[in-house]
């Protein structure tokens, strides 16, 4: 690699899948040493480009067009063995999720020991020494012991951390990182992104980030590339691109990026609570228990909130925290293990099944996954109906008038009333899932990461229906989510869980901008920055956190 | 082994092969009549060399007391010495009774109730020691022992006392009706003339059991040997047994137990299929096999026929046995003898024999007794069926009997795949008698269930399938279980299931029970059979025909009509 | 094939699928060529066993009438002819012994293989479902009860059972139908552990909640929310067990358990024919080739319905997989 | 792990308490009189009484499962006539038909069983897991597909149709082998392995097209995981991954489907039993429950049940060593 060749050159690529053309005529460059971020949403062929650096498509069905040369290999026309020989060693990868992507079987070291024996003719013993001295460079402390473990054996973090060892194994000039954050939680994301930071700059390897997140890239790269429906819409250093996008996609993406910096826009005339007003639902001293015998567990323990008409509470949390949870309990969905829970005055915690019906349909929910939340078998207007059959309504027609009045609502045809789940996009199965939730005659709805598995341009058309519907019906929210900056943007108050418990809560001007609680700084400071300065300010501000 | 049914047993300890009689078409083409050892393989007969049998049923029983069989069983008569036993010779002769450890038949009272005899000099066990009378009257008093039921009734029926001894074990005063004045002479007094007892004494339970060496239920692990061989393994219950040579058994005592091979190999557990295949086959040891209790089915048969060096080692034999139809005249429309009569019209011989395996293997009947000499066979067909049935005279009887719009019947059978009263055969039946104007549903019984529904006088069907075999080679066993008014059972097994109770035939019995002279008895069996034959209480179907395979050093076969089956006793393998 | 398996690959289909109507399932079935003539050969055999009476009547044989003339009676009863006695009269010849029509008897016989397997199978579903849907929506202690009740259900030795059953009841019960029953019975454990697995694994899904919410109650849940989802695994048990069902049935009146004579039967066929394969094959070969066309017939559908409702193999077929573009993800 | 064994060890020992319970009240109720049967049919009503009073058949059913009971955990005497005889524990009980104690019947007949098992066993194993892993091996070539062809021939044959076949062609046709029948290893390992050749091929054949079914579909499984694709990324050839990934992923499986099965086959070969005419286990309890020898059924049932419960369990256990992800509760 010491001539002028670039690292990567890709021209024309084009990847089908059948009739669908995933990547359509994309070509790109990348020195070595360089950092490129390829940005788009799920469906702009970001990742099948990555994947046809190291030929993956091969073998799967897929056809691959155009020409790609990585590290010297044309990636298309090589036989296997030369491929063989470019993956792992001249251009190495990370995926997505590490559970998932190492071998759950074998101890780890081993498997990094096995694909370096592959590149390299080593004894076994070698192999397991070069394994372990990557874990340690890593940062995966006792390395040596920790290499004779198995992937379930590790946190989430560690695993990504112990993949990128293996990519670190043969010393290659590229890594493919594709979506290498995406499954963590904020504040591990930080440390890997960090860590990518730091080993391109002791290395000097180029760097190709694939990612739905525009803070990631931003964290990351020093050049952009954002992709949609397989096409590049537009390429440039990142500070430009991001600073001053060109394309009007570019520039809608961007606006739709909730930002930890926006604050709730609060809808006019803005909601006055009086000191005085009973809240609608009053929770105090929560705890739910799992398991049983010394395997019990508080899930959440001890959690006291309430919730008023008309305004949102957020709940923001890193998972296993334990929001979900108390989201559940708070809809009796769970039953508390112990406290109180008042819904108008009236004990509902420790109700019984039966005389829970009563208020069953007062509190709704809105669920994360758009796919498990809706009866695959049942179609969408069914679905909706629901509440109102439960309800004792057994006109057809006016349960058909209400559905399609719901359905129009939340911004879908009412005349896909017979329409089945997987007709539908995530996020219309949301809007779904919503219409549904408001069919019961809700006075309150717990949104459960309602826009997490949604693209950043979708999840801002549902916060934005979310917040219209509280306007005009007066519910109160509550909004769980791990996104901080989603939740500023939606709260009046917030709540910070970290292990079943609030460890801060307010308004939600003041948590954010006046953290009291160093999780809460925490996890403030881990959040990825737009703006590639204020994401270098962040990493020291991390830095500096973590030595603190 | 206890199995299920008597008869069945019956089945399995008779086997044989044989010679046969004239007007038999016998498959084999051995040379009947002559000495014994002609047939099999060539050369004269030597001793030496080891027998091996290979039978499906284990000898689960192998305690004198316990066992069932006719004439001391086969392989058990190697072991066992009886007061009395078969005469080891072909076809008819071999259906005579001679003296074992006795010096002769037994010498009756004037009218037969008594019976004494006399035990030979220098009897002794496997360990020396003398056999004494005494030692028989042990073994006969053993077999009243409720752990060790499984005999035939007749002691218990003819013995003074005997109906309510229970054994030594539970009453150690033994029975009184057998004496034993001196260690030679032993004395049975019976409560009724029995001029048939010497058949009786060929039977196990009267071998010599030395009550020292008694162990009640474990003593056929190692039963002590009065013959000319005795067990020297016994594993598995009775699934392999080794008899080697007693060294004190005289052939001098024995005129009957030739014991050419040196050492009997049993094995048994083996599919009826394996063991044909490899007697047909004839490899190694089982070249000196030979097989008690398997007889060749249709299906072998009929490969077996196309292969002449193969139909040169089959044995043929007739065993005093009858398949047919048994009527419940308590039970609607068979209280009707014109109804009874119609069916014997209809039925189908040909169909049932063909059911049955065909020619080879059973021969159609018409009379009760068995067609041999020696059970007194005269012969009489009362309701003419032809050879494929008489639909017209059956249907104008059931006209008379008022059954002119045809008639509804049921006919239970059981289910096992014997070949007798299986459903085959029922089906056979049930078509033949379809042209009659005769509906037969058929009800199949698992075995269990079929032996207890037919001898179970309360239970019993009016319409089924039954059969029945000789305990000796006589009309007596033969006809007084099935029509003696007075073995009416109705709280226990019940054989006589036509119910009759005729005081004309009852007293017929009883005269011919006291005549000691067994061929002047088997005229009067003879005669009975044919007037009880008119009632048409029963409808006889066939009589079966055994064949069986031997390998191919086997010599001396010797086929008595006693048992229809090969003896052991007198084979060869050298 | 065994129970632990076919719990292992129609469970394998995941609890979320999409919604297939019974006319995109029909048309996933016939995009396999396979599946699709095994279901012809299926069809055609249901066809054969319904038109039993008239096929024999076309043929002009009675299943029970014995034909003494055409075996060689001194030979054991072996058929007169060639390849079993095959004649115009007779399509495949006669029994031996008995000298009835084989043809007859096959096409009788198919009704009891096919009509025993189907009541089996479907009283097997039904039990499971109940049973598999009590053990998953009910208290913990109905789960473990009937936890224990299917190790029971495991640990019986069915042969022992069966004889056991089949001695006890009455003999006027109609013995296909006890057959039936016995098999259904003694089958059920392996729909009811798919069942359970995939009921519990539903009803932790949000939908469930959904329903919950709506104020439903815990069986309206089970009825519409619950069981259009286990039809898929259910349906594909099913076709996968049906064949299952025709063997035991075959194996049990091989073991001489089974249907009882006159009535025909394949397995009580086998069981006859059994000595006879040296002196008169066909009879032995006509019966087993049948049973095992039928049986691999109704596997090669059972796979076919298992391709056809599982989304991720159908996909590979792809037929009817279109999903919305954005929710691709 | 011994917590785990205790807990699933009691269950069983609860499960096999229920399933002898079961059979005694089936028994109970069966027909057919136990006394009449062991005593013969010519036996008097007087012996018959003496006999049930002997087998202890008039105590109540409760009483005489007491009796059961007790001998499993204390052991019992039973009379000889003229002694007793000391049935140790655990004893089953004795025989009503031969007076022999089950313990030794069982004992008797477990090489036998255990000689066909263990042969068949290591056959099915070879050969499904071959035929398994070639065909995920060349996955979607004329390979794949004449071997699930023949897998699927094989899942649709009854045992009795092979095994009639195999005796057909080696032994009566092409006479290349003995017909089957057992031999004790300890009496001729020779003629051992001859006589039971056949049982364990058809056995094998049949079974292990269970086997190559699921080796193929978790390795198939397996290769369409994304670790795999990991692999791929890093430059892994196919052998390794075929070899080591792949077949890894299918290993537990294998493992507790082979524990069940060689659980269950003690009791559950009755059809091979039948067919070859090898003395075993479940030819035995067939021929005991059609005597109603209840001593040996119950005892039979209750040593193959406990196979197949113990084999639950280390398939349970075997599955979790094997697949280190899963948690034993």
């Amino acid at each position: 690699m010491t001539t002028r060749d670039p690292l990567v050159e890709v021209s024309g690529l084009t990847v089908d899948f059948g009739p669908v053309r995933a990547v359509d005529g994309l070509s790109f460059t990348l020195e070595a040493g360089g950092a490129l971020g390829v940005v788009g949403e799920s469906g702009s062929g970001k990742s099948a480009s990555a994947y046809a650096l190291l030929g993956l498509h091969r073998g799967t069905g897929a056809r691959v067009g155009g020409s790609v040369r990585v590290a010297g290999t044309d990636v298309n026309t090589a036989d296997d063995r030369e491929l063989r020989a470019l993956r792992g060693a001249g251009a190495a990868m990370v995926f997505q999720d590490p559970l998932s992507s190492l071998d759950p079987y074998y101890p780890v070291g081993d498997q990094i020991a096995e694909v370096y024996r592959v590149h390299r003719p080593v004894s076994r013993k070698a192999a397991r020494a070069r394994a372990v001295e990557v874990l340690d460079r890593v940062g995966i402390p006792d390395a040596a012991r920790r290499s004779r473990l198995r992937p379930h054996e590790f946190s989430g973090g560690m695993r990504q951390r112990a993949l990128i060892a293996m990519a670190l194994a043969c010393e290659p000039g590229l890594l493919i990182a594709d979506e290498p954050t995406t499954a963590l939680d904020v504040t591990v994301q930080a440390q890997i992104l960090d860590l990518l930071h730091d080993l391109r700059h002791e290395t000097g390897m180029g760097l190709l980030l694939v990612t739905h997140d525009v803070g990631v890239a931003a964290e990351s790269v020093d050049e952009v590339l954002v992709m949609r429906h397989g096409k590049e819409v537009e390429r440039g250093p990142v500070a430009r691109v991001l600073g001053a996008p060109r394309e009007p996609y570019t520039k809608e993406l961007l606006a739709a990026v909730p930002r930890v910096e926006t604050r709730r826009v609060v809808p006019v005339p803005p909601q006055r609570v009086a000191e005085d007003e009973a809240p609608l639902l009053e929770a105090v001293g929560l705890r739910r228990e799992f398991g049983r015998g010394s395997g019990r567990v508080a899930a959440v323990d001890g959690v006291s909130l309430t919730v008023h008409a008309g305004r949102t509470l957020g709940i923001v949390g890193e998972s296993g925290s334990g929001k979900t949870t108390l989201g559940r309990m708070l809809v009796r969905l769970l039953d508390p293990t112990a406290g109180r829970l008042r819904y108008g005055g009236r004990e509902i915690g420790s109700l019984p099944e039966k005389e829970l019906r009563s208020f069953r349909r007062d509190l709704q929910m809105v669920f994360q996954d758009p796919v498990a939340s809706l009866n695959p078998r049942r179609s969408v207007g069914e679905s909706v109906a629901d509440p109102l059959r439960a309800a004792g309504e057994s006109d057809e027609g006016r349960i058909r008038d209400r559905v399609g009045e719901l359905l129009e609502r939340v911004g879908l045809d009412p005349g896909r009333y017979e329409r089945y789940p997987h007709e539908f996009s995530g996020g219309q199965r949301q809007r779904v899932g919503i219409a549904r939730a408001l069919a019961a005659g809700p006075k309150l709805i717990v949104c459960d990461e309602p826009v997490s598995a949604l693209d950043v341009t979708t999840q801002a058309q549902v916060v934005e229906l979310l917040s219209e519907l509280q306007r005009e019906l007066g519910i109160g929210l509550v909004f769980i989510a791990h996104d901080l900056a989603v939740v500023r943007q939606v709260s009046d108050e917030v709540a910070v869980m970290r292990r079943g418990v609030i460890v801060e809560q307010g308004s939600a001007d003041a948590v954010y901008a006046d953290p009291q609680d160093p999780y809460t700084r925490q996890l403030l400071a881990a959040v990825p920055a737009l703006d590639p300065g204020l994401a270098a300010a962040r990493r020291t501000a991390r830095k500096e956190l973590a030595r603190a | 082994m206890r199995q299920p049914s008597v008869i069945s047993r019956r089945v399995a300890a008779s086997t044989a092969v044989l010679v046969l009689a004239a007007g038999v078409a016998a498959c084999g083409p051995e040379d009947s009549k002559g000495a014994a050892g002609t047939s099999g393989a060539e050369g004269k007969p030597q001793k030496g060399g080891t027998l091996t049998v290979l039978n499906s049923n284990p000898q689960q029983d192998f305690d004198p007391a316990r066992l069932y069989t006719s004439g001391g069983g086969n392989v058990p008569s190697l072991v066992f010495r009886t007061l009395t036993t078969r005469n080891r010779e072909d076809g008819a002769e071999g259906a005579k009774v001679v003296p074992d450890l006795a010096t002769d038949l037994g010498t009756p009272s004037k009218d037969a109730t008594v019976w004494t005899y006399t035990l030979k000099d220098g009897l002794k066990y496997e360990d020396g020691t003398a056999i004494t009378s005494a030692d028989i009257k042990y073994g006969i008093e053993r077999s009243f022992a409720a752990e060790l039921s499984g005999g035939a009734p007749y002691l218990r029926d003819w013995l003074i006392g005997g109906a309510d001894y229970q054994g030594p074990y539970k009453d150690k005063k033994g029975l009184d009706s057998i004496e034993v004045p001196d260690e030679k002479t032993i004395v049975f007094h019976l409560n009724k003339p029995e001029g048939e007892f010497p058949f009786l004494a060929t039977q196990t339970q009267t071998t010599p059991v030395p009550q020292a060496k008694d162990t009640g239920t474990k003593y056929e692990e190692h039963p002590v040997s009065s013959g000319p061989y005795k067990v020297v393994t016994n594993e598995n219950d009775g699934e392999r047994i080794v008899l080697e040579r007693n060294p004190h058994w005289s052939a001098e005592t024995d005129e009957e137990r030739k014991a050419y091979p040196d050492r009997i190999d049993v094995r048994s557990g083996l599919d009826s299929a394996v063991i044909n295949q490899r007697l047909s086959a004839s490899q190694g040891a089982d070249a000196a096999a030979v097989t008690t209790d398997t007889n060749l089915g249709p299906a072998e048969l009929a490969k077996v026929g196309s292969d002449k060096k193969l139909a040169a080692r089959v044995g043929t034999g007739h065993f005093g046995y009858t398949n047919y139809i048994a009527f419940n005249p308590k039970v609607k429309p068979f209280d009707d003898p014109k109804v009874r009569q119609a069916i014997s019209y209809a039925v189908d011989r040909t169909s049932i024999v063909n059911a049955a395996g065909g020619s080879s293997l059973a021969e159609p009947a018409t009379t009760f007794l068995p067609e041999r000499d020696s059970f007194g066979h005269t012969p009489y067909d009362h309701f003419p069926a032809g050879k494929t049935g008489d639909a017209a005279k059956a249907k104008e009887l059931l006209k008379e009997a008022g059954h002119a719009d045809g008639l509804t019947i049921t006919l239970t059978h059981s289910n096992d795949k014997d070949f007798e009263t299986s459903p085959e055969i029922a089906t056979a039946i049930q078509a033949a008698l379809k042209k009659a104007g005769i509906t037969v549903k058929l009800q199949g019984l698992e075995s269990n269930d079929y032996s207890d529904t037919i001898h179970s006088a309360k239970k019993e069907p009016g319409f089924f399938l039954a059969h029945w075999g000789a305990d000796w080679p006589s009309g007596g066993p033969f006809l007084a279980p099935i029509f003696d008014g007075r073995q009416i059972v109705e709280d226990g097994a019940n054989f006589n299931t036509g119910f009759l109770n005729d005081p004309a035939v009852n007293k017929e019995i009883d005269e011919i029970n006291k005549i000691t002279d067994l061929k002047a008895a088997a005229a009067r069996w003879g005669a009975l059979d044919e007037k009880i034959g008119e009632q048409a209480l029963t409808v006889p179907l066939f009589h079966p025909v055994y064949k069986r395979l031997y390998g191919e050093d086997v010599k001396n076969i010797v086929i008595s009509d006693w048992t229809g089956v090969l003896d052991v006793s007198q084979v060869a393998v050298k | 094939m065994s129970e632990a398996l076919l719990v292992q690959e129609a469970g394998a289909a995941p609890a979320v699928a999409p919604a297939s109507g019974a006319r995109l399932f029909l048309r996933r079935l016939r995009a396999q060529r396979a599946a699709s003539a095994a279901a012809l050969v299926v069809l055609l055999l249901v066809l054969v066993a319904l038109a039993a009476p008239l096929l024999t009547a076309l043929a002009g044989q009675d299943p029970n009438a014995y034909h003494p003339d055409l075996v060689d009676s001194a030979a054991g009863g072996v058929p007169i002819g060639s390849f079993g006695g095959i004649s115009g009269e007779h399509w495949l010849g006669v029994e031996p012994g008995t000298g009835r029509d084989l043809f007859a008897r096959i096409v009788y016989g198919a009704r009891v293989s096919l009509g025993v397997a189907l009541v089996a199978t479907v009283l097997q579903i039904a039990l499971g479902l109940v049973i598999g849907l009590a053990a998953a929506l009910g208290s913990r202690g109905v789960d473990q009860v009937l936890g224990r009740i299917t190790d029971i259900n495991v640990a019986l030795p069915v042969m022992v059972i069966a004889l056991a059953l089949l001695a006890i009841v009455p003999e006027s019960f109609p013995r296909p139908v006890l057959i039936a029953l016995v098999i259904g019975g003694i089958g059920w454990s392996g729909t009811s552990k798919i069942v359970r697995a995939q009921a519990l694994a539903l009803k932790s899904l949000d939908f469930v909640a959904a329903a919950r919410l709506s104020g439903r109650g815990k069986w309206s849940i089970a009825r519409r929310e619950l069981l259009p989802s286990l039809a898929a695994p259910v349906i594909t048990y099913a076709a996968l067990a049906f064949p299952t069902n025709i063997i035991v049935e075959a194996a049990l009146s091989f073991l001489g358990v089974g249907i009882k004579p006159p009535t025909p039967s394949w397995g009580q066929m086998l069981t006859e024919a059994d000595t006879w394969y040296q002196a008169a094959p066909t009879y032995l070969l006509i019966p087993a080739g049948l049973l095992f066309v039928t049986v691999l017939a109704l596997t090669v559908l059972g796979e076919g319905v298992r391709t056809a409702l599982d989304p991720r193999a159908a996909s590979r077929l792809g037929v009817g997989t279109g999903t919305a573009k954005e929710g691709a993800a | 792990m011994t917590g785990f064994l205790l807990r699933r060890l009691g269950g069983a020992a609860l499960v096999l308490l229920a399933l002898t319970a079961l059979l005694y009240a089936i028994f109970y109720v069966a027909p057919g009189d136990v006394a009449q049967i062991a005593c013969g049919p010519r036996c008097s009503p007087a012996q018959v009484a003496q006999v049930t009073e002997q087998l202890r058949l008039d105590d109540p059913v409760y009483v005489q499962y007491a009796h059961f009971l007790q001998g499993i955990v204390a052991g019992r005497d039973f009379s000889t006539g003229t002694g007793t005889e000391h049935c140790a524990m655990p004893c089953l009980g004795v025989s009503y038909q031969s007076d022999q104690q089950v313990t030794q019947l069982i004992l008797a007949k477990l090489p036998v069983t255990g000689s066909l098992v263990i042969g068949a066993f290591a056959g099915w194993l070879l050969l499904g897991v071959g035929t398994g892993v070639l065909s995920a091996w060349r996955r979607g070539r004329l390979t794949e597909r004449v071997l699930t062809w023949l897998t699927l021939a094989g899942s649709a044959t009854p045992v009795f149709v092979i095994g009639l076949l195999l005796i057909i062609v080696f032994c009566s046709t092409l006479q290349w082998l003995p017909a089957p029948s057992y031999v004790p290893f300890t009496e001729n390992p020779e003629q051992w392995a001859w006589g039971l050749l056949l049982p364990w091929t058809s056995l094998a054949l049949i079974e292990s097209a269970k086997y190559a079914r699921l080796t193929r579909s978790a390795m198939l499984e397996t290769l369409a995981e994304d670790h795999v694709r990991t692999f791929r990324a890093y430059g892994v050839g196919e052998r390794a991954i075929i070899g080591r990934h792949a077949l890894r992923g299918a290993v537990a499986p294998v493992i507790a489907l082979s524990a069940l099965d060689f659980g269950s086959m003690f009791g559950g070969a009755v059809l091979t039993e039948s067919l070859f005419g090898i003395p075993g286990i479940g030819r035995e309890l067939v021929h005991a429950v059609k005597v109603v020898d209840l001593p040996v059924v119950v005892g039979m049932v209750l040593v193959t049940g406990f196979f197949v419960v113990l084999a639950n369990a280390v398939a349970d256990l075997l599955y979790a060593l094997a697949d280190r992800r899963v948690v034993l509760s």
